[in-house]
């Protein structure tokens, strides 16, 4: 980044101003949906897996292959590397789960939606990504891994500071 | 040998050619005349970008780039200013410790005028830009003023913008010679060079629009104020007009100002100025 | 030959008095000549960034006790301060080359 | 307080299109503040959207989902007038939870 000396503080202040207003919203208590399903559990071991095969692998259990079938749309120079908006549309049925994966992330696993029936197999999002990097759409459908890859250049802005 | 001393008089010829033409041109710059820099200006960036709709310019970088238009055209959906937004109407609205509010500050309530913003004072004989007139309105009503270069302002001047998108930028330099030099001081900054990079603004705002420093892409000179202030993800937060120009210096690696100095007010009243009738866009998202 | 020998004998010889380590008095002078450069482009509403960590990077040298850096961050400022005093000064005309007319 | 939950929620014909934008700081917990320490990690891990008492979208999240992040899909089987509860929770165990009607 090129956020200078000066500016680091105002950035920061921000962020923690952001945070404190979150936690004001601690009002109501975290209530645990009573009847969620085991499988409804957040998958933590998966986003501590630091390379993208590991995490598909804790995730799913299986391996992935290309379709043309998934849609994965982002862009090729990304604005700034930290919102970054991606979507993926599919033509398959039976699809009950849609992830993200950033190859050059700390942590390759960004993001992991359930579909339950009824609801379209879609999502647009932003994420964010540390550098140029491949990026992995996967779709579960009818119990197979269907994925579709793209790269999306990031650096920094700006000329210099 | 005399084919050398033709070269030598043709040079000379040349040179002299150059000199009053230089000279004509210095002369013309004397007078300083707004209306005219105004439409060199509009024209300079029409003639460079013809494909560009004239309107479109106030949408800085994304007037100059598809696929970054695409991934703005996403973002504004649901935008990330959207809390800046609502915070300042929010504030806009809650009356200071005396009851008053910033509508009993400004003309209209403080709404749809945005626009008209900055002016020249003329008791003041000063430039008077939207932040200042906040910060003296809060001051004015027994109110500690706000940074200009962090969240509150941003949220206010976000909403006061929003109030007054579509219209055209409406600036107006009345006949008082001090404001003739605002205005000219304003344009001297906008073209000096400064920091160790030695860019000037029009070094990347006009030479240089549309292309590319690293990641992002250069915005257009004209109409750049207009989408003020602005979300920018680089900043993950708001930016005011203070901010942006103060991270501008440093980014060449000048020590910036004091906000609201004399040289920025001035550098925001030329560039207001030459981007008159083209719409507010405010508040605006940025890469 | 005789002539780059003469050359090079005094190359060495202008090289040898600062080759001894430079001592407190050398960083003051230094420092003093950096800060009232930096004082007057700061004058000129034109200081340089880079002038300014110049400048600290000499004093937190000094503090140190390694007057040889300090010296030599201290002349780095006083030439980027110079520098940005040029800048200024050139500018006051040079910038109507650029102007849309 | 306002929510931190901005959802805008509409029905065309069976498909109703939602979209959602939440102020939190998304903190991967690997980045310094100014002075040198590092923010710790402070992220939303589970987004839930239910609508007649079914869920109709489960977002799990990790660190790389943008600052005040965004989220849009559509679903089938709702009506104009319906509720849509948006629920969040982060690695903090801070919550929050607003109610929508779809328009």
């Amino acid at each position: 980044m090129t956020t200078t000396i000066g500016l680091r503080p105002t950035r920061r202040l921000i962020l923690q101003g952001a945070a404190s207003v979150a936690l004001l919203g601690l009002g109501n208590l975290p209530f645990a949906p009573a009847r969620s399903a085991a499988n409804d559990k957040y998958p933590e071991e998966a986003f501590k897996q630091k390379n993208e095969a590991d995490a598909i692998k804790t995730l799913y259990g299986k391996t992935a292959e290309p379709s043309d079938k998934v849609k994965l749309d982002a862009p090729e120079i990304a604005e700034n590397g930290g919102v970054v908006p991606i979507s993926v549309t599919t033509s398959l049925d039976k699809v009950t789960s849609i992830s993200f994966f950033v190859a050059e992330n700390p942590f390759a696993l960004a993001a992991s939606y359930k579909i339950p029936d009824g609801t379209i197999p879609a999502v647009a999002n932003r994420l964010k990504m540390a550098k140029t990097t491949k990026l992995t759409a996967i779709v579960e459908a009818d119990g197979k891994l269907y994925s579709a890859t793209k790269e999306v250049k990031v650096t920094v802005g700006g000329c210099g500071g | 040998m005399k084919q050398r001393a033709t070269v030598l008089l043709g040079s000379a010829l040349g040179a002299l050619a150059a000199l009053v033409f230089a000279a004509t041109r210095v002369v013309a710059a004397d007078t300083v005349d707004p209306a005219a820099d105004a439409k060199a200006f509009q024209n300079f960036f029409f003639q460079k970008f013809p494909t560009v709709k004239h309107e479109d310019f106030v949408n800085g970088p994304y007037s100059m780039n598809e696929d970054m238009k695409r991934q703005w055209r996403e973002k504004e959906e649901f935008p990330p200013y959207e809390f800046s937004l609502d915070a300042g109407k929010e504030m806009f609205s809650t009356p200071f410790k005396n009851g008053k509010t910033y509508a009993d500050c400004f003309p209209n309530g403080g709404i749809g005028i945005r626009q008209n913003y900055p002016y020249f004072d003329e008791k003041e004989g000063k430039v008077v830009t939207l932040e200042l007139a906040l910060n003296r309105c809060r001051e004015a009503n027994g109110e500690a003023p706000y940074s200009y270069v962090k969240d509150e302002m941003a949220s206010l001047t976000a909403y006061m913008a929003f109030t007054s998108r579509g219209k055209p930028m409406d600036i107006k330099i009345p006949d008082d010679p001090r404001a003739l030099a605002a205005f000219e001081n304003g344009k001297r900054y906008f073209y000096t060079r400064r920091g160790q990079m030695n860019f000037s603004c029009a070094s990347c705002h006009v030479q240089s629009p549309g292309e590319r420093i690293r990641a992002e892409t250069l915005a257009p000179a004209l109409g750049i104020l207009n989408a003020m202030p602005i979300y920018r993800s680089e900043w993950s937060g708001m930016g005011t007009i203070s901010r942006r120009f103060v991270t501008c210096n440093s980014q060449t690696r000048a020590v910036p100002l004091e906000p609201q100095s004399d040289e920025y007010r001035d550098v925001e009243y030329f560039l207001s100025y030459v981007a008159n009738g083209l719409p507010i866009s405010g508040p605006g998202a940025r890469p | 030959m005789k002539r780059s020998l003469a050359l090079a004998m005094l190359l060495v010889s202008s090289l040898a008095p600062s080759a001894r380590a430079a001592n407190e008095a050398d960083y003051k002078a230094a420092y003093a000549a950096a800060e009232a450069a930096s004082k007057e482009a700061a004058g000129m509403r034109n200081q340089w960034t880079v002038t300014v960590s110049a400048l600290a990077a000499a004093k937190k040298a000094a503090d140190g006790g390694d007057f040889d850096r300090a010296v030599a961050a201290a002349r780095e400022a006083e030439a980027l301060a110079k520098a940005s005093i040029f800048q200024a000064t050139s500018e006051k005309d040079a910038w109507k080359a650029m102007e849309i007319r | 307080m306002a929510s931190s939950i901005r959802v805008r929620a509409t029905a065309n014909g069976d498909i109703t299109e939602v979209q959602a934008l939440i102020q939190h700081p998304m903190d991967t917990g690997l980045v310094k503040d100014p002075k040198g320490e590092l923010i710790p990690a402070h992220f939303i891990q589970e987004l839930k959207f239910e609508c007649n008492g079914k869920d109709v979208f489960v977002a799990n999240w990790g660190t790389a989902v943008s600052k005040d992040p965004y989220v849009k899909f559509s679903f089938n089987g709702a009506r104009k007038g319906d509720d849509l509860k948006i629920s969040w929770t982060d690695n903090k165990g801070a919550s929050d939870t607003t109610t929508a009607k779809i328009s």
